[in-house]
């Protein structure tokens, strides 16, 4: 019985997506069954986490694909944390994009809205994915119904960027992802995910293991794993709401809980550690990360330096996973939740720069700080979040990450999250440290005040987050090392 | 009553940050009670704290200590929060409520770090003081103390980066968490050793004092000359106590950053130079390691802590005044400001270790352990230090602030709140100095030491009064270096001057290598495109409508094929 | 805050400062005289040699003030070296009062 | 009654559109002849679905024409292979039915419009008789059937270069028709049959003859002509740009399918697999030429400014898949050819029919006609959104299950470079497949154009595009009976015996 509750719950959204359709003329009623939808999603995936902490693992075959191919679904802890990330946030990001899309008066908000709800559906259908297939088939969703999302302006210049965000997505997942799955089908004659991974005894050896995670990493492309991560900054065309969900909760999330969840269930850590399958991403993802935060150094773009943000510390999940080992993964899988949170706060400030005084680049940020007081702040400790500072939440997964690395005797490993953390500093917190206290240039408009409530309220909520999740880290990594076998 | 206690809650930590809380939200007039009450309310509960091991948290599997009092973290927090509540007087008149948040948290993150019994709640509450710290510099709101600020907080951060990847490492080899000694056995140590030093201002790693310190606000520069760097001194005293090489390190501390201070010209910058000599003299102490050279550490860093305050207090006063401390700009102030020079002076003499000032009574200490432990070279080094110290900042910064020759700034004396603090401050330098039994009845370990024997008195008096003789002699002779405009490079140098460069000339060359690699690509790139679409392209031989012969030639060819094959 | 002109005469040179400098004199000149009236209690033995102290107090400001008048024009620089001062703050930029 | 008309109905299936072709040029009207049409289509599909049911049970439904019994009299056989390939051809023949009204009505002529229908029912006989016949010569007879009433058919086409398109076209069939007289003719100079099974039997004594080996090769030109494989392809883009639309949607669903149906019946049943790709080495000819064919005719059809040539020449390339997997020889590979034999059937007729939707509209098939029309007619442009997608591969739809099992093949049968061709031409795919869907909704309309071209095609065209749409999606989501009866047939194949 419980199994139907997850296909209810990837459904949900999808169906809701019809009457959000034929409310497309009265936007208020639109945008209030938008939320609706998501706080009932949300309230249906919270249920869960009661029989999952028990030990439960609601389990379902839907109907099969192909023989031995079913379309499974299955809830595992590391996938709950992915769907209470997205279930989470999206009503608050709903709530910001009606605030956004009014506030600047963006057209066809309705197509805007429900693939909002289908880009959810995807990412529910991921996290609750028993199988590689059912991954792979929302995975693909995913790709295709946030594509009119990126593009939405459709101007020459989104069509170029949409051109990039599709092609290289789908690229890479027809391209590697695709025969990365059917390799490991071929090879295993299942692709469940199974506690343990599914590798082990199939005689893969170190080379073979060691390629087919690199097919698995670089078809994943949402990982945006250095040099496939063109997608991202191409893909800031979109209206911020959309960068939002896009690179905070849906679409990169998914990516690296993908690589998570196939490293922990397909490969498996012993099996992963022993044929060192995993180990050249330990430096891949280093470069990553590194490279990723020097380019968002010179990025004038406030979008633009968010999204090479956002591909260093999507790497930093990577590496999480590379580790193979429990605390790589339990660091990766905390880093998703505190990356979420905090990013999501500053592309909601980003909009609400835009929707408050239409200004997109760090450089006019000046003295700003003043008039949008609450805005600058969430940013700052969004930003302090990321950097891995305490009291923010992402302290303790850059702890983790630090201790995994440790842990796996990578001592270089620490040196890059270290370096990474300063050239953070140097990138993101420099932002609201000019908004506050730097003299505003001679031609800023009088009457600058905050964004509308729509916008700052959630982007306050999300930074309250980043701080919650500071005290409230203990039981995710209690919660995921449990799952993963033995404390963490 | 002794219940909530031994809870975490009732660390005086969060007394200051609530504080921080009411000052951003409650309006101006209630700041004092907040700034000045909440300090002393929670110096009130850090001595009603039983010694001990309180505040326990489980988080992560580990068991945190939150709360540990023993004499010396009583020490420290107590020096702390009298110090804040000094500075809340002191910046009563600043209308910016951020100063006064920022310096709250600051003071509580630091005494939190005090208090803290192991290496994760102590990096928190590191993190902690960098965070908040940093506000009181970018307050300024000035373009350059925006570019300071980020220097300063990349350092600190260094810092407590270095200090969790130690703990990481420390814990792994040996499974413990505690902060008690922690010796240089091990990579994790040295790590931590690493990440104290950065913070104590440790030579070639001491220039973001200098750097920092002086850009910072009116307010800021006082309430950062207290935590951070004696922070750090409590650190490495509770976790390298008796470590050899600090004595060295501490040395050479106590020397070379006069040298600087003798041809600075801005007078806070002088003023932390002159701290982190101060800073030597207690890291040598620790690197003795006996009883009598920790005592001398933490009464030194008290005395330190009140007469570099006071000092800085009245630099600042001068700067709201006047609008620079600049030495080349300044002199003759004694007339519009007869108590800041005053309180400067007292600040100076007990800087100088007159005797019956405060610096007198710890400093000794330091010197008659190095004495008792027959360390001949050190104790000379301490010594020059020492008499070097009466000069700057002793007579340089009040005498060219104050005296010298008049600019004609006919400028108000500080305010009240101002000058009231200063004056407090001033008076516990000279309380500390005359009845030392007070201080020394709090220090943690068991030494009796009396700093009042007649040939210590005389002796010191002979090393300050022959240093002020050659000054004026030298001054008189007009050798002592001028007050100019300008800067004196330092190690800053190189992360201001030659890492931007070298990182400036690293991406260049990728950027150029990028960009001939993608010319390399797009020109490939592009005849093959233009191949592709010859060949394939509407005309192109591939798509485009053959005749029928060709049709069917190739008919023929590959039925040719196929019978060569099957023959 | 008025300033009038700044060519006022350096304070050394009036006399009231001559005072404190002879009284300084005096307190040398007395101190070096307790030599004779106290007992010492030298740790090391050089220590305890006639005038050590003042001669220390005395010698290190000499040495020092001349090192650093070596090093001034070694590591001396144009105050906006870094170019970090702030565009438009007029106090930077004009050539204030300096001694010599 | 019942079991008698059970017992009739392989020959009925043929008989049926053959018979109602002269009853729509005797209707003449054009309500009429469609009415027969339709009536004609569903019945041959109802019929086919029971044959496919029984085949399912039976293994195989054998029927004697004439009542002679085999191998003197002429045999109809439906066995899991071909019951497959029946059920195509009449579904889709049965959808474009549905189709064909308004698209006839709009494109042709009306007094001409009954010899569409007539023509589409001879076509649609000939196609279902190569499918299920068993006899050689009547295979070159129904080849002849459907290829003369195909190329008079294009001639329809609304522009002129239909004419030349069509003309080229027979030229090239009657080749094609010819090799495989020729062929047929050889091997029943060395057996003295013309029944496949007997053939099969009586082949093995004389198969290391030149005689037998030419008639191999002969046979697999002329069909392979007809099924455009690479390089024999190139009537092909002219034929399906210039017919008329239902034409085009109808014959690339259908004809090179059934043709390649036949290349493989031959090499199969009657020479069998140890000869053809033991003995002989057609696999790995046929394996080069499908991969030339994914790569070179995915690169043709990018650079296509015309939507019907774009989908032609994408028609090429995934005739380059299907025959690869058939030319693996393996269980697997016939399988997963077969699987991509039909998908590729659903996805291509249902692209087709979205562009014929569309140029019932625009009167123009060409990209730069179709700027912006995502927002004009919403409806058909998703659904060639949605066949877009199948075609590229995308996981829930038809085009994915091709992939998977070919995939699958080509990595069991350890053929990387085929792999990475596949690969390769699916990112080709992406790239064409993008082009039509950005000039859909990215490009605005032009101004000249606005007030006539909007509004939905008829709902008949709706229905048709759609109903394919979905079996793609269906097939996408349960694609384990249609794999099920893939093997079968791959079994019954491998084993040697109809």
């Amino acid at each position: 019985m419980s199994g139907w509750w997850l296909v209810a719950l990837v459904a949900w959204p999808a169906l809701m997506a019809a009457p959000i359709v034929a409310c497309g003329r009265w936007p208020n009623l639109r945008e209030t069954l938008s939320v609706i939808t998501g706080l009932v999603l949300l309230a249906g995936v919270i249920l869960q986490i009661g029989p999952l902490v028990d030990g439960g693992r609601p389990d379902i075959l839907l109907f099969s694909i192909l023989p031995g191919l079913d379309l499974h679904f299955a809830l595992e802890p590391l996938g709950l944390i992915f769907a209470l990330v997205a279930a989470g946030l999206w009503p608050l990001t709903t709530i910001y994009a009606a605030g956004y899309m009014r506030g600047n008066r963006e057209p066809d908000q309705t197509r805007f809205f429900v693939c909002f709800a289908l880009a959810i559906s995807a990412a529910i259908g991921m996290a609750m994915a028993g199988n590689l297939v059912t991954l792979f088939v929302f995975y693909e969703m995913m790709t295709l119904v946030t594509y009119p999302l990126v593009t939405h302006h459709g101007d020459a210049e989104s069509r170029e960027g949409g051109r990039t965000y599709i092609g290289l997505l789908m690229t890479t997942s027809i391209g590697f992802f695709l025969p990365a799955i059917v390799i490991t089908w071929l090879i295993s004659g299942t692709t469940d995910f199974t506690a343990g991974g599914i590798l082990a005894g199939t005689g893969i050896g170190s080379v073979g293991a060691m390629g087919l995670y690199a097919l698995f990493i670089y078809g994943i492309g949402k990982a945006a794993v250095m040099p496939v991560h063109r997608w991202l900054p191409a893909a800031m065309v979109a209206p911020t709401p959309v960068s939002a969900l896009l690179h905070a909760v849906a679409v990169v999330k998914a990516g690296v809980f993908a690589v998570l969840k196939i490293t922990v269930y397909v490969f498996g850590l012993d099996f992963a550690y022993q044929t060192s399958a995993t180990a050249p991403f330990l430096w891949l993802a280093s470069f990553t990360i590194i490279a990723a935060s020097a380019v968002a150094i010179y990025c004038d773009n406030l979008k633009k330096r968010l999204a090479y943000s956002t591909i260093g510390q999507l790497s930093y999940i990577v590496l999480g996973s590379a580790m193979a080992s429990k605390l790589g993964a339990v660091s990766g899988s905390l880093h998703i939740v505190t990356h979420a949170f905090g990013k999501i706060t500053l592309f909601f400030c980003a909009g609400a720069i835009y929707t408050a005084c239409h200004r997109k680049y760090v450089s006019e940020l000046n003295g700003l700080g003043r008039a949008m007081p609450l805005t600058f702040t969430a940013f700052t400790i969004a930003a302090l979040s990321l950097i891995g500072l305490p009291p923010m939440a992402g302290a303790w997964s850059k702890w983790y990450l630090m201790s995994g690395s440790a842990g796996v005797e990578e001592y270089a490993l620490l040196g890059v999250l270290a370096l990474s953390s300063l050239l953070n500093i140097v990138y993101l917190l420099d932002i609201p440290a000019r908004a506050f206290f730097l003299p505003g240039d001679a031609e800023t408009p009088k009457g600058i005040a905050e964004a509308p409530a729509a916008c700052v309220i959630p982007l306050c909520i999300t930074a309250a987050g980043c701080i919650a999740l500071f005290f409230l880290a203990h039981p995710i990594i209690d919660f995921v090392g449990t799952a993963l076998g033995g404390p963490a | 009553m002794s219940d909530w206690l031994g809870q975490a809650i009732a660390s005086p930590a969060l007394a200051l940050f609530f504080a921080a809380l009411l000052v951003a939200v409650t309006p101006r007039l209630l700041h004092g009670l907040w700034l000045v009450g909440v300090p002393a309310a929670a110096l009130a509960l850090l001595f009603a704290l039983p010694e001990g091991m309180h505040g326990t948290v489980s988080m992560f599997g580990h068991e945190l200590s939150t709360l540990r009092v023993d004499g010396l973290s009583r020490l420290w927090g107590a020096i702390f929060l009298l110090s804040a509540a000094l500075t809340g007087l002191y910046g009563l008149n600043v209308k910016d409520r951020l100063q006064h948040v920022a310096s709250l948290l600051y003071a509580g993150s630091a005494v939190g770090a005090v208090l803290a019994g192991d290496l994760v709640t102590l990096f928190l509450f590191w993190e902690g003081t960098a965070i908040s710290s940093v506000f009181l510099i970018w307050a300024r709101r000035t373009v350059r103390a925006h570019i300071v600020g980020v220097r300063y907080l990349i350092i600190q951060v260094i810092s407590g980066l270095l200090l969790m990847v130690g703990t990481i490492i420390h814990q792994r080899a040996t499974g413990s968490i505690a902060f008690n000694t922690l010796g240089l056995d091990s990579a994790g140590g040295w790590l931590i050793f690493l990440s104290f030093g950065i913070k104590a201002g440790f030579p070639l790693l001491h220039n973001w004092i200098q750097d920092a310190y002086p850009e910072a606000t009116v307010y800021g520069t006082v309430v950062l000359s207290i935590f951070t760097t004696k922070l750090a001194i409590y650190a490495l005293a509770r976790g390298f106590a008796g470590t050899d090489l600090l004595i060295p390190i501490g040395a050479v501390m106590t020397i070379f950053p006069l040298i600087f201070a003798l041809i600075e010209n801005d007078l806070r910058r002088v003023l932390a130079y002159c701290l982190n000599n101060q800073l030597g003299f207690m890291v040598v102490a620790i690197g003795i390691g006996t009883p009598l050279a920790l005592n001398g550490a933490a009464a030194h860093a008290v005395a330190h802590i009140l007469y570099k305050g006071l000092l800085f207090m009245t630099m600042g006063a001068v700067l709201y005044r006047v609008g620079t401390v600049k030495a080349s700009q300044l002199g003759g102030l004694y007339r519009s400001m007869p108590a800041t020079t005053v309180f400067c002076i007292v600040g100076a003499m007990a800087s100088s270790a007159v005797p019956l000032f405060s610096a007198f009574v710890s400093k000794s200490m330091i010197q008659g352990a190095l004495g008792y432990e027959h360390m001949a070279v050190v104790w000379v080094v301490l010594l020059v230090a020492a008499g070097l110290g009466a000069i700057v900042p002793g007579i340089k910064v009040p005498f060219f602030a104050f005296f010298h020759r008049d600019r004609g700034y006919r400028v108000k004396e500080a305010p009240f709140n101002m000058q009231l603090a200063m004056g407090a401050t001033a008076l516990l330098c000279i309380a500390v100095g005359v009845f030392p039994g007070a201080l020394y009845a709090l220090l943690p370990y068991e030494a009796t030491y009396n700093a009042y024997t007649l040939s210590h008195v005389i002796n010191q008096l002979q090393l300050l009064a022959f240093a002020a003789l050659a000054f004026v002699l030298l001054y008189a002779a007009r050798l002592f270096p001028a007050n100019v405009r300008g800067l004196n490079l330092d190690t800053d140098w190189a992360y201001r001057r030659a890492l931007p460069a070298l990182v400036e000339r690293f991406r260049q060359s990728s950027v150029s290598l990028r960009a001939r690699v993608m010319h390399v690509f797009s020109r490939n790139g592009s005849r093959a495109a233009d191949w592709l679409a010859s060949a394939f392209g509407l005309g192109g031989a591939m798509a485009r409508t053959w005749t029928t012969g060709v049709m069917l030639l190739w008919v023929i060819v590959l039925l040719a094929l196929y019978l060569v094959i099957y023959y | 805050m008025s300033r009038p002109p700044v060519n006022t005469p350096r304070l050394l040179s009036e006399r009231a400062a001559r005072i404190p400098a002879a009284a300084l004199l005096a307190v040398c000149l007395m101190l070096v005289g307790a030599e004779f009236a106290y007992e010492k209690h030298p740790y090391f033995g050089f220590d305890g040699f006639f005038g050590f102290y003042a001669l220390v107090g005395f010698a290190t400001v000499i040495v020092a003030v001349l090192l650093a008048r070596l090093l001034r024009p070694m590591i001396g620089r144009h105050e906006n070296h870094y170019g970090e001062a702030d565009p438009g703050i007029a106090e930077l930029d004009s050539e204030g009062p300096t001694d010599e | 009654m019942i079991t008698h008309f059970f017992n009739q109905m392989p020959a009925l299936v043929v008989v049926v559109p053959m018979l109602a072709a002269p009853l729509v040029v005797l209707a003449h009207r054009q309500w009429a002849a469609w009415l027969i049409f339709v009536g004609a289509c569903w019945a041959i599909f109802g019929m086919a679905f029971l044959l496919f049911v029984e085949a399912k049970i039976a293994g195989q439904v054998s029927y004697a024409v004439g009542g002679w019994a085999p191998p003197f009299g002429i045999q109809l056989v439906i066995d899991p292979f071909n019951a497959l390939v029946l059920l195509l051809v009449t579904g889709v023949a049965a959808l474009t039915s549905l189709y064909a009204r308004a698209s006839i009505a709009a494109e042709i002529v009306a007094e001409r419009g009954y010899l569409v229908y007539a023509l589409l029912l001879l076509c649609i006989a000939g196609l279902v008789g190569i499918t299920i016949t068993g006899d050689a010569f009547n295979l070159f007879v129904f080849l002849e059937i459907s290829s003369l009433s195909s190329y008079a058919l294009i001639a329809m086409g609304p522009k002129r270069r239909a004419l030349l398109s069509a003309f080229q076209y027979l030229i090239m069939g009657t080749v094609g028709g010819t090799f495989l007289l020729i062929g047929i003719g050889l091997v029943f100079m060395m057996t003295g049959t013309l029944n496949m099974a007997d053939l099969a039997s009586r082949l093995p004594p004389v198969a290391d003859t030149h005689t037998v080996q030419a008639a191999l090769a002969f046979i697999v030109v002329g069909l392979s002509l007809k099924a455009a494989l690479f390089p024999l392809h190139v009537w092909l883009p002219n034929a399906y740009t210039y017919a008329p639309s239902v034409v085009s949607a109808f014959i690339s669903a259908t004809a090179t399918k059934v043709a390649v149906y036949a290349v493989f019946r031959f090499v199969f049943t009657v020479f069998g697999v140890d000869y053809a790709f033991g003995t002989l080495p057609l696999g790995e000819v046929l394996l080069v030429l499908s991969a030339i064919a994914m790569i070179a005719a995915s690169l043709a059809a990018i650079f296509q400014t015309d939507v019907k040539r774009l989908l032609a020449w994408s028609s090429i390339a995934q005739m380059g898949y299907i025959v690869a997997g058939f030319a693996l020889a393996t269980p697997d590979g016939i399988s997963a050819g077969l699987v991509h034999l039909l998908n590729h059937g659903l996805i291509k007729g249902a692209l087709f029919m979205a562009v014929g939707a569309l140029f019932w509209r625009l009167r123009g098939s060409s990209i730069n006609d179709l700027a912006g029309m995502g927002r004009a007619m919403p409806v058909t442009s998703a659904a060639f959104v949605v066949g877009g997608l199948s075609l590229i591969g995308v996981p829930a739809t038809a085009g994915f299950i091709s992939k998977w099992v070919l995939l699958s093949a080509l990595f069991e049968a350890h053929r990387y470079l085929l792999v990475a061709m596949l690969l390769l031409a699916s990112l080709l795919s992406i790239i064409y497949v993008g082009r039509v869907i950005e000039a859909l909704y990215f490009r605005a309309r032009p101004d000249d154009v606005t007030e006539h071209a909007h509004g939905e095609a008829p709902l008949g065209m709706q229905l048709a595009t759609w109903a394919l749409i979905a079996a793609n999606i269906a097939i996408g989501l349960h694609a384990t009976p249609e794999l099920g009866a893939a093997q079968r047939a791959a079994a019954g194949l491998m084993g040697g015996g109809t």
